[in-house]
This record gives structure tokens, C-alpha cells and sequence, in this order.
């Protein structure tokens, strides 16, 4: 083999070794500047990331129930529709004579549940629970998260429900 | 209070530092990255087939860089040390006189430089091709060593390791924690900034569309180590840094003016976003070289010149409020004094030695604690300035907000008695035209504690 | 601020900083002896800078001799780079053995002292507009030199200042109370203006010497008479700058406190001078001889014993700032730590340093003189 | 096999990437559904001159691009912002919300160097005669846009509603009452009532987000529309030159992208200032309170408003008249002074500008010291 054979051949295999070569570097180059234009960015993310947002149950776990008063739900079979820290809670007092108490946003489509005596209903897309949250037809997947409710002072607070089992 | 206390108006002794700083370390990081460009590129033209023509156009960037970096690198590196000489007097003594020889040996790199670059430079007609590019590696490594120096000296300040004022470990303190990571984002940094003054040069080859492509690509691959490795290297010295100033900077991403140290998170993000520019002007540059002119050039360079500002005043901006962290406060209060109440609580104006006589709660008496206390950080007006941040003191708060004032950790604590605060307070009181005497200002100040104490007996509960 | 009657009156104490609690790296000789060493090549270097400019501008002004021109025109930046370099060391070492007065002195006199960084910017920038520009004309030549000069001589008055300012410790608290930012000069010290001008002078001397050298070399290598003008226009500044020095120190002994002089001039200080004063005699005689037998040889040795020469009177400078502060402040009074190791690195990476830099400044300075050579010759 | 007859012109084929290549295709496939090509043409042929003012050229570039920042900015604050609690939600994004002072700083910059920007490239306009005719268009729209600009720092200074807000644009609204005739009416229809409150804010909130940025958007269109169409002016020196020593760089895209390092620059140059220098936020306004001391309008309101000093008590009104002329005169400017090559009285409007810019600047000056 001639030198400028040689020469020719090293050429011929060197060319689509080299725009290989010449399409890695750019996409590396080009993943690198991406980077950094992302740290840049970085800022505007973190302004329009929202805010933690605080705990409704607050320093000393609890939060007052608002628009329900201790005499709403005094009888067994009673309950009602109202607030705690901005969301809407339902509070009941059922057949046993128990309290309870459920965050009011359905576990289907996050409308706000009603109490309906009998049942929890859900107007939106007719969902329905138990008094004691569980879902008994309709859309819904999952039971109402419960609270735990207690008397203070004259008025209803909310905290959260202990686990009940463990393991 | 050892030394007189420069009380620069408007700018403050410490921007005067950052300001000739600043303007130093481009030029600096130009100067040693630039002697790689000359030996890559000397090489680089032994190699190719129109050599000589690269070598012309090295010619003018060695112009460039031989006036750029010894008029204004080499006079400001000098001025940084005379604007420190004025600003922290104190501090500069404790580090040249732990220092000295490091600075002797560095001066010894400037010599080498000077006399290598010249050599160099008006050696371009008649030195050998050999000698040519041994004298542009020779160089670049005796400048990196005055890197390799002034590194241990600049770092040492901000985190002094196991260094301490008795143990004297000059070892410990130069290659401190922070020492490698910074030298390594300082050496890939200059190769960055050297690839800029390159571009900016190329700019100067008119009518050859190809010879300024090749040349402002070869330029513009100098950016790229920096592009991916510095990221890397700041995650290394972020956890170098001492605690408190990670603390400060996640208390920084909020507020402006006042409270908090937010400055410091503030520089920083300005180093980042700085780091993108020159990623993306780079590649504009190497994409579309034909486009590229004076302006373009010079605008990258500035983008460096405002990202050398960032990262250069987070670091002293980490440093708050010492200027040798742990060991002395900014205003030159020594940390084993500040630990020491029996020192802390002295009158200040007798135990000073900068005070002209000034008698104790007489109307000077604050000024006078303002200039040798305050004034080496604050101005009265201009940088830092007091007018507006004492402006919605009451006497009584003012009193109580000297003696708290190390609490947030970002100032020294305060020396002196409580008239000592009262005098200061009645100091600023006057600026915003509340002609109050310390001894008013000390009275109302009992008054209220008075009034508090008596609130307390009666309810303790509400007091709280 | 109403302070200055309440000053005059008191202070019968000067506000001296307490030493630095590191001590000294060594013992204070040594320490001296550096200083010494380098601060009389930091004058070469201002002194030739400074000369060679006002010779540039003589020469402009004169329309002289064109080599002496384009000489100076090509070495003064190189001059004052090293000028500034040179200066480096001086300025540590003052800062290590007197730090505390010096530091105060400049923070008093603070507003004048950073001004000496962008006036130097400008100087050295006008020298290096001078070297590039070549094609512009006289008169805009002559406004950039005379810019570098008015800014050279402001530095070495502000310099001056501040040196003298840090020996009079007693002087500090009025000018710091009267203004905090330190804009103050020394224009009170009696001895300011005949060291002004006996710092100052020397440059016509220094100078003078280079244009020796370079016209008897310039006639060698190429030759000719062709460096003739500039050596004699070299020897007669020479000798008008001796006058000058020595009508400024007879001036300064006039001035001088005469306790302190007659306490320097003991001892050391009195053999110091004396033997300065004889190699000015000998170094001057040694340049005129060489200029007029236009011989290399004698020019070279006495531009070497000018060197010695400002050491020795760098070292009756330094024995005179001693007594100024002896009241207050004697170098004993300083603890010793000493840093052996670091100083060794130092020595060493000197020495070899600059080994290095002689062997290569002469491989290469030999092939640009055989070039020189062999372009000029004939 | 694509058997639609293909639209696009030989000069396209020859300009496009290869036509089995990913982009060759899509532009051919674009191309024959939209015959765009002499739209195309047409901008690729805009040159601009090269010589050795070229740099102000890039003004115009570097105001845009300050504009789009004020866009996105605008709309990030805007995310927070309530103009029923103007004081408390400034104050949240300033104090709460992280990175928000960096967002509020970056927009206040950006609005002071946008019209800095305007300004020099008013002037630069002004100084190379780039407003003679067949430019009349492009001058007048410039000179709205510089005012509406203005009109939005006057606007969004404001919203804050901290005490210096309150007091500097009630100072500045209560000049407009001085007009005669309408001055009342239409400073109480821009207030909202005769004083400014918290009814003004609604309507300053609404021209600041809304008005202005619609009315700039298409005025800026407009003005762009008519550089594209007429290219760029040339100064007379280089109008004058030979053609073969004429030196052009194609503005599509040799000089746009040359550019984009610059605006880069601008871009670090509003993070480094608000780093340095953040917006600050004063007390919440306090209509019954003092005003605070040194209260003064913004720098680029500065020379009007220190210029009015100058004529006191019934002479004010005369001063207005006199400041009024100057809009009007520097809008007419294209009517006046229309030869090609400058005549003796286009130097004499050059010279009249000269002193028009130094008794600008010396009156800013002024009022940055009084």
C-alpha cells in the first residue's frame, strides 16, 4: 500500500468518525449551556413556586370550627356544613351519640360534600358516603379524611385524627 | 481603636477596596490565562500551514495584553493593597506580618513574569521559534504561581482552618479548607477570560472572513473547561464555607435593605446568571463568528468584568463581620476581646487611643464613637449608610439596639458602657434634625426601662 | 467640628498603635537589610523612570537626538513597570518593622495616599500612549509626557508626605480629628520640601547615567558617533543633577532638628554617609570619564556604584527616621517570631528565580544584540 | 411522491439547506403552504451601513430587548401584586416571596436604563440627521414612544403606594392642574378625584398593565414597520462615499446576532445593579403625613421639573409654555430641516440640539444637587 493510499483510506474512515465526534460535542455543548441557563432560570421558578403553605392545625394542633356551634350537632342524627383554618369541614353527631367530624372535599373531584342527614352527598358528580365517611356509591375512591373533633370552651375545634392501627 | 479609622464619604473604605478589587482580578485572570492563550496559540501556529499569519495577529493580542495587564493589572493589584492598608489596617498587618514571606515570594513570581513577558515580547523579531514558546509557558507558569500564593493569603481570610493567633500554623492557614477549590475555579475562570480578550482581538482582523472564523472559534473553546467544570467546584467550596454564612445566604433570598443579609444571596445569583451569559455569548460567538465586532467582544468581557463582582462580594460579603473570621471583627475588634466583658464594657473614648480629648457625653462623644467604631463599614450617607437605616430610632430603641447589636451575627458586638450607647444614639438622632443630648437620650432610655420593669412586677404574664 | 483649640492644648501623648501581636518573622537586621537592598533598586528604577522622562521631554522640546528619544521612548514603561515592581518589597517591609506608623500616617493623609493609584494608571498609561503612538504629533506628544510627569512627581510629593508624616507621631491626631477622610498632605513638616527635592533630583543623575551607557554603545555596536549627542547631553544633566542633590541636602541639614542630626551622624550613620558621599564622587568622575574616553567599561562600574551609593544613604535615611522615633518607638521593642521556613522558601525561590532570569535575559538580549548589530552595522 | 406543483422560486432553492436534509424539508414544506419567500427576501436584503458611529445603532435593539425584560418582569410582579392592598402585596414580594426584591429591583433598573437607552438613541437620531424626510414616520412614532415610555415610569411609580410614590406623583399631577382650561379636569379624570388616593392606583394600574403596553406594543410595530421598509438612514459622510468603499453588514442576521451579546450584557448589567443597588420600599403612604425629605421625581423628570423652578409663582405658567414648545419643536424637527446633504440650517439645528442636550443634562444635574 502507497503512502498517499493509506493516507486516502485513514481519510475516508476518519469522516463519519469525526461528524460523530463533531454531533456528540455539540450536543454536549449544548446540554451544558442548557445547565446553565436552568441555574439562571432557577430564580424565576423559585418566585412563582408556591408558598408552604401552614399548618391548619397550628402550634398547638388544633383549629376552631367555624359557623357550627356545639348546639348544632347536639342531637344524634344532626349535622352540619362548616369551616376550619379556610376549608370546609362537616361536623355530625351520629346515631351512638359520637361526634365526627370529616374535611368536606371529596375524594373524587375536590368538591364540597354535603350533609344530607342520611348520608354525605356529593352534588357535583353524585357521590355518596356513610356517616362514618366510608364511599358507598358513586365516583368517589377513597373514604372522607376524618378529624378529630372536641368540645372547648363553649366551642368546636378540630385536630387531627390519631391512627388508629398501626403496623 | 489601635489604628485611626479612614472614613472614605460616600463609598466607605471597603468599596474603594471592592471597587480597585474588582477592576484587579479581571485583569489578574486575564494575565495568567492569557499567558496559556500565548502558549497554546504559539504552538497552535508552529502547527499549521499559516502559522505566521497567527503569529501576526499574536503580536496584537500580546499588545493588548502586555499594556491591559501591566498598566492597570499590576498598578491596581498595588492599589488593592493600599486601599487595604487604609480600610482594615489592623487586618492587613496581622496578615503581612504572617505573610510577609509568602508576599516576598510572590513578588519574586512578578519580577519572573514581568521580565519573562518582555523577554517575550520585544524578543518577537529576533527569538528563536523554540524560544518563543518557552518563554510563553515559562510565563504562564510563573504568573499561576503568583496565583498559587495570593490564593492561600485571599482564602486564609475567610475560612483560617486550624490556623489560629497562637498556634501561628502558616501551613494550616494558607492551604486552607477553601484553598483548593478556589484555586481550581480561579485557574479555569482566567482560561475563560482569556478566550474573551482573544475574541475581542479577532475582532481587529478586518477583510479576512475565515481567518477571524478560525481564530474567534479557537478563542471561544477556551470557555468551555470553566462551562462544566466550575459548576462542580462551587458545590466543593459551598461546603467549605462556615455554617453561619449558609445560614445568612438562606435568609438572604428574601428582603431588601436592611435586616437581613441578603446581599450575599444577591451576588451570588448575579456570579450564576453571569455564568450563563458567557455560556450562551460564547456560543453566539463561536456559532455565528462573522457577526461578531467590537461591541460584542467588549460586552462579553463585561459580562465576566459583572460576574467577577458577584462572586468576588459574595466571598467578602461571606466573611461578615470579620474580616479574618473567628480571629478579627471588621472593625479591627480582636475575637479574645470580644469574649472578654470586662474589655467589652470599658468607656470607649478613654480606653481609645484615636480620641482628641473629647469629653464624655458632650455632643461629639457619638461622632466620635461613629468614627472609630462604625465608620469602617458604614458611611454616614453613602455605602452601607446609617442616616437610612437609623431612621425610625427612638432614643430608647437606639440604646437597646447597640447593645443587641451582634445579635444577628452580622456585626461585631459593640464596645463600650451604656452612656457610650446613649452618646451614639443621640449621635444619629441629630442627623435626622432630633437635637437631643446623650444625656436626654440616656434619660428617656431609663424612663422607658422604668416603666417596663414597673409593667412587669404588676403583670408579669403580659410582659412576657 | 470645633476640635483644633481643643487639641493643641492637650495630647501630651501620641495616639502609637500597639505592634502587631505576630511580632517580627525575624530578627529586625535582616529584616532591615532587605529593605535596604530593595528600596535602593526601587530609587534606580524611579530615578532612571522619572530622568529619562524629563530627558525625553528636554529632548522633544530641543528637537534632539533621535536614538536618545527613541530610546527613552521604548524603556520608560519597561522603567516604570519595574519601578512599580521594585517597589513592592520596600513597601512590605516597612509595613513589617513600622507598620503602626505608617498604616496611621496614611490613614491620615488617606484621601491623598489612594489617589497615588490612578495616578500612577496614568502615568504609566501616558508613557505606554507615548511608545505606541509614535505617529502623533510633537505637541500631543508633549502633553502626554508632560501628564506623566506631573503625575510621577505628585506620587513621589504625596510619598514624601506620608513618610514624613509617619516619623512625627505627635503631629497625627490634630490632622486625623480635623478631617476624617484623610484629606491632608504634610505641608506642616518642616524638612518636607528639601527631601522632596533631594528624592527628586537624583533622577537627573540616574538618568544621565543611562543616556552614558546607552549613547557609548550605540557608537560601539554600530560603529559610529551616531550616540555622541545623547552621552554628552547624559553627562551634563549628570553633573547639574549632583548640584541640584547636593544644594537640596545642604538645605535638608539646614532644616533638620539638630539633635537628630548630630544623633544619626554617630557611628553607623556617620561612615554610612561618608562612604555614600564618596561613591557619588567616584560614581560621578567614573560616568564623566567613561562618557568622554567613551569607554563602556568605566560608564558600566559607575552606574553599579550608584547603586551602592543609594543604599548608603538609604540606610542614613533609615537611621534618621530611628531618631525621629526614638521617643516613642524603637525596633526592640517588637517581639520576634521567626519564620525560617518561609523565609527559606522565599531565599530560595529568590535566588533561583532569578538565576533563571539573568541566564535567559542574556541568551536573549545576545541574539537581539547580534540582530541589532546586523541590521545597523555600516 | 408530492405531486403538488412546488411555488418556491429558484432564488429560495439556491438560499435553503439541502432538500433531503430535516430543516430543507421543513422550510420547503412551510414555503409551499405560505408564499412568504419575497417577505422573506425582503427582510434579508436590510443592510446596515458600517462605519465608525455603527454602534448607535444598537440602541434601538438594546431598548427593545429592555422592554421585553419590563414584559416579563411586569407579568411576574403582576402575579402578586394587588392593587386593593397595593402597599401590603409590594411589601410581600419584597419580604416574602423569595427572589421577589431581585424581580421588583430588575424591573425598576430595566425601566431607568430603557429610558436612558431612548434618550441616547433619540439623540443619536438627532445627531445623524436620521430623521429627515423620508423618515418623518419613524421619528414621530420614536418621539410618542419615548413619552409613553415615560408615561409608564410615571404610572408604575406609583403602585407601590409607599410614601415617596405618593407625594412625587401627586407633585407631578397637581402640575397638570395648572393648565389652563382643562388642567383641572383632566387632572382630576387622571386622579380619579382631586387628590390622589387609592382611586387613583385602579387607574394607574390599569394603564401601567394594560394601555401603555398595548398602545407601546403597536406603536413599536409601527416604528420597526417603517425601518424595515426605508432601512437604515446613512449619515451624510459615508452617504457621500463611493459605492464600492460603502461598507454594509446584512442586519438579517450578521448584526442582530452580533447583537445578542449585548443584550446579554444588559441583561448582567440589571442583575449586577439590583444586586448592588435593590429597589428599596419606603413606609406605606401616609396622605396625611409630612412628606418625606428630599423628595424629588425620577432623574429623567428631573430637567422639566428643576426647569419650572426657574419661573416662580405666575410665571409658571409661562415656564409650561416654554417646555411645552420644546416636545413640539423636537417633533416637527423632519418639517424643518429636510436637505440631503445638511444645509447651513441643518447645522444650525445641530447646534441648536447640542445646546438643547448640555441645558438638559446641566438642569439634571442640577436637580440631582439642589
Amino acid at each position: 500500500m502507497t503512502e498517499s493510499k493509506k493516507e486516502e483510506k485513514k481519510q475516508a474512515s476518519d469522516e463519519p468518525k469525526n461528524e460523530k465526534r463533531r454531533k456528540f460535542l455539540l450536543a454536549a455543548a449544548g446540554g451544558v449551556g442548557v445547565a446553565w441557563v436552568g441555574a439562571a432560570a432557577y430564580p424565576v421558578y423559585k418566585y412563582l413556586a408556591p408558598q408552604p403553605v401552614p399548618d391548619p392545625f397550628g402550634e398547638d394542633g388544633k383549629a376552631l370550627v367555624d359557623k357550627i356551634s356545639p348546639a348544632d350537632v347536639a342531637r344524634p342524627g344532626t349535622g352540619k356544613n362548616g369551616g376550619y383554618a379556610s376549608r370546609g369541614i362537616i361536623v355530625l353527631r351520629n346515631g351512638d351519640g359520637d361526634l365526627k367530624a370529616f374535611d368536606s372535599k371529596c375524594t373524587h373531584a375536590g368538591c364540597n360534600v354535603e350533609f344530607q342527614g342520611d348520608k354525605i352527598h356529593c352534588n357535583c358528580h353524585g357521590g355518596n358516603y356513610d356517616l362514618t365517611g366510608k364511599n358507598i356509591s358513586g365516583p368517589p375512591p377513597k373514604p372522607l379524611t376524618e378529624l378529630k373533633v372536641f368540645e372547648q370552651d363553649g366551642a368546636l375545634y378540630v385536630s387531627r385524627l390519631e391512627p388508629e392501627k398501626k403496623g | 481603636m489601635n489604628y485611626p479609622v479612614w472614613n472614605f464619604p460616600i463609598l466607605g473604605g471597603s468599596l474603594v477596596v471592592a471597587i480597585i478589587a474588582i477592576i484587579h482580578i479581571l485583569i489578574s485572570h486575564l494575565a495568567i490565562g492569557g499567558g496559556a492563550f500565548l502558549a497554546v496559540a504559539e504552538i497552535w501556529s508552529n502547527k499549521m500551514a499559516d502559522g505566521e499569519r497567527i503569529r501576526k495577529w499574536l503580536h496584537k493580542f500580546a499588545t493588548f495584553f502586555l499594556v491591559y495587564t501591566t498598566v492597570f493589572g499590576a498598578i491596581t493589584g498595588v492599589g488593592i493593597w493600599f486601599s487595604i492598608q487604609l480600610a482594615s489596617p489592623e487586618a492587613t498587618s496581622l496578615l503581612i506580618h504572617q505573610f510577609v514571606f509568602a508576599w516576598a515570594t510572590e513578588w519574586v513570581t512578578f519580577i519572573g513574569e514581568l521580565t519573562v513577558l518582555y523577554l517575550y515580547y520585544y524578543g518577537w523579531n529576533s527569538n528563536s521559534r523554540r524560544m518563543q514558546v518557552f518563554l510563553a509557558v515559562a510565563y504562564f507558569v510563573i504568573a499561576w504561581f503568583s496565583l498559587f500564593i495570593i490564593n492561600g493569603i485571599l482564602t486564609f481570610m475567610l475560612t483560617p482552618g486550624a490556623w489560629t493567633l497562637e498556634n501561628k500554623d502558616i501551613a494550616a492557614g494558607f492551604f486552607n479548607p477553601g484553598y483548593f477549590p478556589s484555586l481550581f475555579i480561579r485557574t479555569l475562570t482566567m482560561f475563560l477570560i482569556a478566550g474573551l480578550a482573544g475574541i475581542l482581538v479577532a475582532t481587529q482582523i478586518k477583510d479576512d472572513e475565515a481567518f477571524k472564523t478560525k481564530i474567534i472559534r479557537f478563542s471561544a473553546k477556551w470557555v468551555i473547561p470553566a462551562a462544566i467544570l466550575v459548576p462542580g467546584l462551587v458545590v466543593w467550596y459551598w461546603f467549605t464555607l462556615p455554617e453561619s454564612t449558609l445560614a445568612f445566604y438562606d435568609a438572604g433570598m428574601v428582603g431588601v435593605d436592611g435586616g437581613k443579609m441578603e446581599g450575599l444571596a444577591r451576588f451570588f445569583w448575579l456570579a450564576v446568571t453571569s455564568g450563563a451569559l458567557i455560556v450562551m455569548g460564547a456560543s453566539v460567538a463561536a456559532w455565528k463568528p462573522k457577526a461578531v465586532h467590537l461591541a460584542t467582544a467588549i460586552s462579553l468581557l463585561l459580562v465576566a468584568q459583572v460576574g467577577i463582582m458577584g462572586a468576588e462580594f459574595f466571598r467578602e460579603m461571606a466573611r461578615k463581620p470579620y474580616v479574618i473570621r473567628g480571629v478579627l471583627y471588621s472593625n479591627a475588634l480582636w475575637q479574645h476581646n470580644a469574649e472578654n466583658s470586662a474589655y467589652m464594657n470599658r468607656p470607649y473614648l478613654s480606653e481609645a487611643k484615636w480620641n482628641p480629648e473629647i469629653e464624655e457625653m458632650s455632643a461629639e462623644h457619638g461622632e466620635w464613637i461613629y468614627r472609630l467604631q462604625c465608620a469602617t463599614c458604614h458611611t454616614l450617607d453613602g455605602y452601607r449608610d446609617l442616616t437610612y437605616r437609623t431612621r425610625n430610632w427612638t432614643p430608647a430603641f437606639g440604646v437597646r439596639f447597640i447593645e443587641k447589636l451582634d445579635e444577628q451575627k452580622v456585626m461585631p458586638p459593640f464596645q463600650g458602657t451604656l452612656k457610650d450607647r446613649a452618646a451614639l444614639t443621640a449621635y444619629f438622632l441629630n442627623i435626622h434634625g432630633n437635637p437631643v443630648t446623650p444625656a436626654q437620650v440616656l434619660e428617656l432610655y431609663e424612663q422607658e426601662e422604668r416603666a417596663k420593669a414597673a409593667a412587669m412586677n404588676a403583670n408579669p404574664k403580659e410582659a412576657n | 467640628m470645633n476640635f483644633s483649640n481643643l487639641i493643641s492644648a492637650t495630647l501630651a501623648q501620641a495616639p502609637i498603635p500597639a505592634a502587631d501581636p505576630l511580632g517580627y518573622p525575624m530578627p529586625a537586621v535582616l529584616l532591615q537589610l532587605l529593605s535596604y537592598l530593595t528600596l535602593a533598586l526601587h530609587f534606580m528604577a524611579v530615578n532612571f523612570t522619572l530622568g529619562g522622562l524629563i530627558y525625553l521631554i528636554w529632548l522633544k522640546v530641543r528637537k534632539g537626538d533621535d536614538g536618545a528619544k527613541s530610546f527613552l521612548g521604548l524603556s520608560l514603561p519597561l522603567g516604570f513597570s519595574y519601578l512599580v515592581t521594585l517597589g513592592i518589597p520596600p513597601l512590605l517591609f516597612v509595613q513589617v518593622m513600622y507598620g503602626q506608623m505608617f498604616y496611621s500616617s496614611s490613614v491620615i493623609i488617606g484621601a491623598a495616599w489612594i489617589l497615588v493609584v490612578p495616578l500612577l494608571i496614568l502615568a504609566y498609561g501616558m508613557l505606554y500612549l507615548n511608545k505606541l503612538k509614535k505617529d502623533s504629533t510633537t505637541n500631543a506628544q508633549l502633553i502626554v509626557l508632560g501628564v506623566a510627569l506631573l503625575t510621577m512627581l505628585s506620587v513621589g510629593f504625596i510619598y514624601v508626605n506620608n513618610l514624613t508624616l509617619s516619623m512625627t507621631p505627635d503631629t497625627w491626631m490634630e490632622k486625623y480629628a480635623a478631617t476624617p477622610s484623610g484629606a491632608n498632605l504634610n505641608l506642616s513638616e518642616p524638612t518636607l520640601f528639601a527631601r522632596y527635592v533631594l528624592f527628586m533630583s537624583p533622577a537627573l543623575v540616574v538618568g544621565g547615567a543611562a543616556l552614558v551607557l546607552m549613547g557609548i554603545f550605540r557608537s560601539k555596536w554600530r560603529g559610529n558617533n551616531s550616540g555622541d549627542a545623547a552621552g554628552s547631553l547624559g553627562m551634563r544633566g549628570l553633573l547639574l543633577g549632583r548640584v541640584i542633590t547636593a544644594a537640596a541636602a545642604g538645605a535638608l541639614i539646614a532644616v533638620l532638628p539638630k539633635n537628630l542630626l548630630s544623633d544619626t551622624l554617630v557611628g553607623a550613620g556617620r561612615v554610612h554617609l561618608i562612604l555614600g558621599i564618596a561613591l557619588a564622587l567616584l560614581s560621578t568622575a567614573l560616568l564623566v570619564l567613561g562618557a568622554k574616553k567613551k569607554n563602556g567599561l568605566l560608564a558600566v562600574v559607575g552606574t553599579v556604584l550608584l547603586v551602592l551609593e543609594a543604599a548608603m544613604f538609604v540606610v542614613v535615611r533609615d537611621m534618621l527616621r530611628q531618631q525621629y522615633l526614638a521617643p516613642q518607638f524603637t525596633l526592640s521593642d517588637v517581639s520576634v517570631h521567626e519564620q525560617w521556613g518561609m523565609f527559606s522558601i522565599f531565599a530560595v525561590s529568590m535566588v533561583a528565580g532569578l538565576a533563571f532570569l539573568i541566564v535567559l535575559t542574556v541568551k536573549v538580549s545576545k541574539t537581539a544584540i547580534a540582530k541589532y548589530k546586523e541590521t545597523h552595522a555600516g | 411522491m408530492d405531486t403538488q406543483q412546488t411555488h418556491i422560486p429558484k432564488e429560495a432553492e439556491a438560499a435553503l439547506p439541502p432538500a433531503d436534509s430535516r430543516m430543507g424539508k421543513f422550510y420547503r414544506a412551510l414555503l409551499k403552504r405560505y408564499p412568504i419567500w419575497p417577505v422573506i427576501q425582503f427582510f434579508m436584503g436590510k443592510k446596515v451601513p458600517e462605519h465608525k458611529h455603527s454602534a448607535w445603532y444598537m440602541l434601538g435593539g438594546i431598548a427593545l430587548f429592555l422592554f421585553l425584560i419590563q414584559l416579563v418582569t411586569g407579568v411576574l410582579l403582576m402575579v402578586y401584586y394587588k392593587p386593593g392592598q397595593p402597599w401590603a402585596s409590594v411589601n410581600r414580594i419584597v419580604m416574602e416571596v423569595p427572589f421577589g426584591a431581585l424581580i421588583r429591583s430588575i424591573h425598576h433598573w430595566s425601566a431607568n436604563l430603557m429610558i436612558l437607552t431612548l434618550f441616547l438613541h433619540m439623540f443619536s437620531t438627532l445627531f445623524m440627521k436620521a430623521y429627515r424626510p423620508p423618515r418623518e414616520g419613524t421619528w414621530i412614532t420614536g418621539f410618542i414612544l419615548l413619552t409613553l415610555v415615560t408615561l409608564f415610569g410615571f404610572s408604575g411609580y406609583l403602585l407601590p403606594w409607599d410614601d415617596l410614590a405618593f407625594f412625587a406623583v401627586r407633585i407631578g399631577v397637581s402640575e397638570m392642574e395648572k393648565l389652563p382650561v382643562l388642567g383641572t379636569f383632566a387632572a382630576d379624570l387622571a386622579r380619579g378625584g382631586p387628590d390622589v388616593s387609592m382611586e387613583t392606583i385602579g387607574r394607574f394600574y390599569a394603564l401601567h398593565v394594560v394601555i401603555l403596553p398595548l398602545l407601546v406594543l403597536a406603536l413599536i410595530a409601527l416604528h420597526l414597520l417603517f425601518v424595515q421598509i426605508q432601512g437604515v438612514s446613512e449619515p451624510d459622510t459615508f452617504a457621500a462615499l463611493p459605492l464600492e468603499k460603502k461598507k454594509y453588514r446584512k442586519f438579517f442576521s450578521d448584526f442582530m446576532i452580533g447583537e445578542i451579546p449585548v443584550w446579554l450584557f444588559m441583561f448582567g448589567l440589571l442583575i449586577a445593579l439590583s444586586a448592588a443597588a435593590p429597589r428599596g420600599l419606603a413606609p406605606e403612604a401616609n396622605p396625611m403625613g409630612a412628606a418625606p425629605e428630599g423628595i424629588k421625581p425620577e432623574w429623567y423628570l428631573l430637567a422639566p421639573y428643576q426647569a419650572l423652578k426657574l419661573f416662580p409663582g405666575k410665571l409658571e405658567l409661562v415656564g409650561m409654555a416654554i417646555m411645552g414648545l420644546g416636545p413640539l419643536l423636537v417633533i416637527a424637527l423632519p418639517f424643518i430641516d429636510k436637505n440631503v446633504p445638511t444645509d447651513k440650517r441643518g447645522e444650525m439645528i445641530t447646534q441648536m440640539a447640542i445646546a438643547g442636550l448640555i441645558g438638559f443634562l446641566g438642569m439634571t444635574i442640577w436637580g440631582l444637587l439642589s
